[in-house]
């Protein structure tokens, strides 16, 4: 059995390296570079009832060890999602994880049940993006709403639920100890982090929605700290996000409690970047005599 | 399309902060004139971002990059030197189709003239009009390319330190009715573009246009790079950068 | 009058720029690399009532752009300063902030009160401090807490109260509005963002502390997107900062709705950083023909 | 203490990842032996912070590192090359104070031992007895340089292959009742400071110790680098690295 295989919410990963949703669209454009069965799991381009086109141009800044991002859901919504991408995703030998968002409640049941009757593995609730007016974090900021959300879209789900939480709150772990209570299966963390860039020369916001999600290296302090602290609230498994670049700053996140990883920004800078990371967690295991990775989740020595 | 390590052959300055790169590639693939590459500007000061160059020339070992010293990134492109390696993923998006046109007019401005020397470099056996334009002489750094491969080429300057005080559509109007251009390939600032759009939109001569915006990727993943198009929102990056003049909003 | 003359809250600084606290000591340090009478003011280290030593060492780790610390207030208590520090630094030609953190409101008041009768020119309270358990944090999450704790404290205070607001939040513009409604006469944001470092390879957190407050250049995007918010929520000035290291950084801020700016992380990497700000805010305005800097606060063009 | 630019006259590989770094500084401050400096590594890959690196030797002109390059900032500096300007900080701290001392003996272990030449090079009259231990002899880079200026070396490897297969301090301790030291100056791991302390708790002998600690600044504001000391914490890059050994907590 590989030093990688993993197992969380009765799915087999065949890595705990996934990519993140939003930075990988739905993986058509990385098959140029390796075969996506290299990957723990995909989670696909976050997904809307209808489709959306999104925000204006531009939708991105580049920041110190970061990047800044308005993209607001462009997508082909659930129809075309089902019609048009699933079908020969669904022949690539990795799990996929449908990310959805909803504008209400109702809309989030319907995605959920919807997806369910498919080759769709996990179902990640994006409770948590900063860049669409209605919805999103609107559902994801008070314990209370998200525990009510999880709790409702819980019984339209066949499928194991994965929430994903905002980093744009006080208390995370109240957060995740709410999605917890809600039902769900597992927590995914972190969403981006709003932010802003301006151009001093112009004096105008870099991005045509004046603010958008900081993510990237920037993040990783803050990511790691609130992956921790969901550690020792809750006892679902974490996935872990936010900042990851390398099978270092991996292994820093499953030592801090993450069962499993998510690879955002870094697929955009290198396309390789997961791969990258399977590849040096494979070595790390290897040199530290680790029989299988999950030895080290929430290994944390204080 | 490839991800990969290219390497500094040489990094000049030309005139005005713009630079010529010529990078060699190893595993060479096949390029189409318009695309274009990101490239890595190092990792100083916190940058992660390639940068989207055009592919200005190219052969089966290298491919030359004109790039204008601007902001952080470019300028810390600026100052490597040669035999330095470079990530880079080669070649992207969809460049100029020349399908079976015989004579093709080349609109450029500023940077936007840059692009379209790889026309003529990959199609010799075209018959070219080329009407480039630039703040003045010296930032014409690639004009003589053109002329000798072209049948005409008039320049256009805002001061008219080389070739006419005059904008470039305006001297590509003025050809416009006389020597039956088949297609009209173009690249420049949107002002540009637009008053392109209006000359044009009498003829029934296919436009196409060299678009930008910033970009994340680079190779379609991200959906950070879009434009309007009349049948919705298109990445510059896969999409494009090259499309009809009909179907971009400008 | 020279262009970066600026006055708020009834006291007149030479320019925006002031030392924030905790980076800059009692001043004392950077004398030799420059005459204090260069800076707009200085934000002096966070005092308690009581003398303390703060936490464990390690206490700094450095992540990708920025710090994490985790001091947690060593500072020699009010009396201490009043003694050993004020009289010298009572000499120097700049604002002086007395920053000050308490274990109670009780303790606020009484700071306030004796500092009241000082040089100190402005108290600022730092009611967003991670880095100790009682006291900080505590008082500056929720608008309730902090609307009270300031109306408290201003009933004792006879200097202007800046209150010093924690990014640590979901919503930035309630406390903002909350310490204003308080009797704030300013706020300053951001104090740092409550992070995390991991040695992978010890498998050990970095700090003593586990976690501590991220600061420096990875924070800026977040800091200037919160005073953007504030500036729109908020009547009275803004003093801004959040990985300031530079003029152009400055101008940002200032055009996000900043009245002032300081400086924390920099100092520490650069001792020259705040009079390098200082020189470039007045070559700015000589290059845009800007008579005053204050033209530009909040002035950014949507 | 002055902030300056450094130019970087050499920044040789000695062996085992431990370079030598020569540095020509403009308007010398003067420096004491035990001190160190504050060295900016560049900015590459989101680096902020100076080192903290133990001055070696100095002249009127120069200053000589020795540094290993342990992580992603040593490393960094360790691809500097000539004529590069590097931000520097320095003198920094409290050092080693000779007072009327005619007889030191110098413990050093690992890198420790770098700082302990800086002594010997700003006092040549006093009588020193070197002990200076090292995994290997390879990772014993400067141990020549005392040889000749001390009255006596001794030194002790891991593995034997330099000196005697022991440590340091089971050296000194041979020669700490026969020499009559002054005073004891030592720079080396904590483990080995203990020993130090354990051996010496009975002598009146005073006995100096240089510390580390994680830095921020190193010239005394961010109180980051605080060690636990009799009377209290104290910042080791301003009111040390050199602290009574009595004094400081181990
Ligand atoms: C398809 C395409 C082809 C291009 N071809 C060329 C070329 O051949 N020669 C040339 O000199 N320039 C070209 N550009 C413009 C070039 O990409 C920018 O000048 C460059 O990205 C600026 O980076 P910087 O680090 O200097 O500026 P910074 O302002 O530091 O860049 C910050 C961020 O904004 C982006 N950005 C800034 N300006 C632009 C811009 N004008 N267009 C797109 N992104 C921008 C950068 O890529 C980076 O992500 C092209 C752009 C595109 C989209
Ligand atoms: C007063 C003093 C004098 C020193 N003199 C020398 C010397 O002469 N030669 C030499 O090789 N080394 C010396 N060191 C240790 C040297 O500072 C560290 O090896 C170096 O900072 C490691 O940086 P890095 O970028 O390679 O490691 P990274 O792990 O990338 O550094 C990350 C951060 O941790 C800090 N850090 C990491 N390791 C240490 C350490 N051991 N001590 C203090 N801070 C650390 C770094 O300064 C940086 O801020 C000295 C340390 C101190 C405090
Ligand atoms: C361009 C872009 C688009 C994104 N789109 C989505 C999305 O559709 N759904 C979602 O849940 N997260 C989205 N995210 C957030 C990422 O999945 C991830 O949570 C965040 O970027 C932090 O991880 P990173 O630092 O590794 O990128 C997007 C991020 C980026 C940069
Ligand atoms: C080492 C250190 C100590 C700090 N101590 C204090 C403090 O005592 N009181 C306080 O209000 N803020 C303190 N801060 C926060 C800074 O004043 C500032 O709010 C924060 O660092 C963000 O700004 P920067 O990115 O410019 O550093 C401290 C920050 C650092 C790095
Ligand atoms: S830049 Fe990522 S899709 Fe175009
Ligand atoms: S490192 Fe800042 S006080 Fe010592």
């Amino acid at each position: 059995m590989s030093a990688l295989f993993t197992e969380f919410n009765g799915v087999a990963f065949k890595n705990p390296v996934i990519c993140a949703s939003g930075t990988f669209n739905f993986g058509e454009e990385f098959k140029r570079f390796f075969p996506l069965s290299r990957l723990g799991g995909i989670s696909l381009k976050g997904l809307t009832l209808e489709k959306r086109e999104g925000n204006d141009s531009p939708r991105i800044a580049e920041v110190y060890g970061g990047i800044i991002n308005s993209v607001g859901l462009q997508n082909p919504g659930l129809e075309g999602f089902l019609k048009d991408y699933l079908p020969s995703l669904a022949q690539e030998d990795t799990v996929l994880i449908a990310n959805i968002a909803g504008n209400t409640v109702e809309e989030y049941c319907e995605m959920a049940q919807r997806l369910s009757q498919t080759d769709i593995s996990i179902i990640e609730l994006n409770i948590s993006c900063p860049n669409v007016k209605k919805g999103g974090l609107a559902f994801g900021v008070e314990p209370k709403g998200i525990e009510s959300i999880v709790f409702a879209v819980k019984k339209h789900c066949k499928k194991p639920l994965m929430v994903k939480l905002t980093p744009n709150v006080a208390a995370i772990s109240d957060n995740a100890l709410a999605a917890e209570a809600g039902g769900a299966d597992s927590i995914s963390l972190i969403n981006t982090i709003r932010a802003m860039a301006i151009d001093a020369k112009t004096r105008r916001p870099v991005l045509a929605c004046i603010t958008g999600g900081l993510s990237g290296r920037a993040v990783k302090p803050i990511a790691l700290r609130m992956v921790y602290e969901c550690y020792k609230a809750v006892k679902i498994p974490i996935i872990g996000l936010g900042g990851i670049f390398n099978a270092e700053d991996a292994v820093e996140f499953m030592l801090a409690g993450a069962t499993a990883v998510q690879i955002g920004t870094a697929n955009m800078i290198n396309p390789m970047a997961a791969v990258e990371v399977i590849d040096g967690l494979e070595r790390f295991c290897y040199d530290n005599n680790i029989k299988n990775i999950k030895e080290i989740v929430g290994g944390l020595i204080i | 399309m490839i991800s990969t390590k290219a390497t500094v052959v040489s990094n000049a300055h030309l005139s005005c902060g713009i630079y010529k790169l010529v990078l060699s590639i190893p595993d060479m693939p096949e390029i189409s004139c318009g695309q274009f590459a990101m490239v890595s500007c190092g990792n100083a000061d916190g940058i992660l971002l390639k940068r989207p160059i055009s592919i200005h020339d190219f052969d089966n070992k290298t491919v030359t990059l004109l790039y204008e010293a601007a902001g952080k990134g470019t300028k810390a492109l600026s100052q490597m030197q040669e035999s330095v390696d470079l990530d880079i993923i080669l070649p992207l998006g969809q460049g100029f189709e020349i399908k079976n046109y015989k004579r093709i007019a080349l609109v450029g401005g500023g940077l936007g003239v840059f692009p379209l020397f790889s026309v003529i470099r990959q199609h010799a056996d075209v018959e070219y009009s080329a009407y480039l334009g630039a703040r003045d002489s010296s930032h014409l750094v690639c004009a003589d390319s053109f002329i000798g491969r072209c049948a005409r080429v008039r320049l256009a300057t805002d001061d008219g330190s080389a070739g006419e005080k005059t904008y470039v559509t305006s001297l590509f109007k003025e050809d416009l009715a006389r020597y039956g251009f088949d297609a009209i390939f173009a690249c420049g600032p949107k002002p540009m573009l637009k008053a392109l759009k209006a000359i044009t939109k009498d003829t029934d001569i296919p436009v196409f246009v060299s678009m930008e915006e910033r970009m994340g990727c680079g190779f379609g993943a991200c959906l950070t790079c879009t434009c309007k198009t009349s049948s919705g929102n298109k990445r510059v990056c896969a999409d494009g950068p090259v499309f009809d003049i009909n179907e971009v909003i400008l």
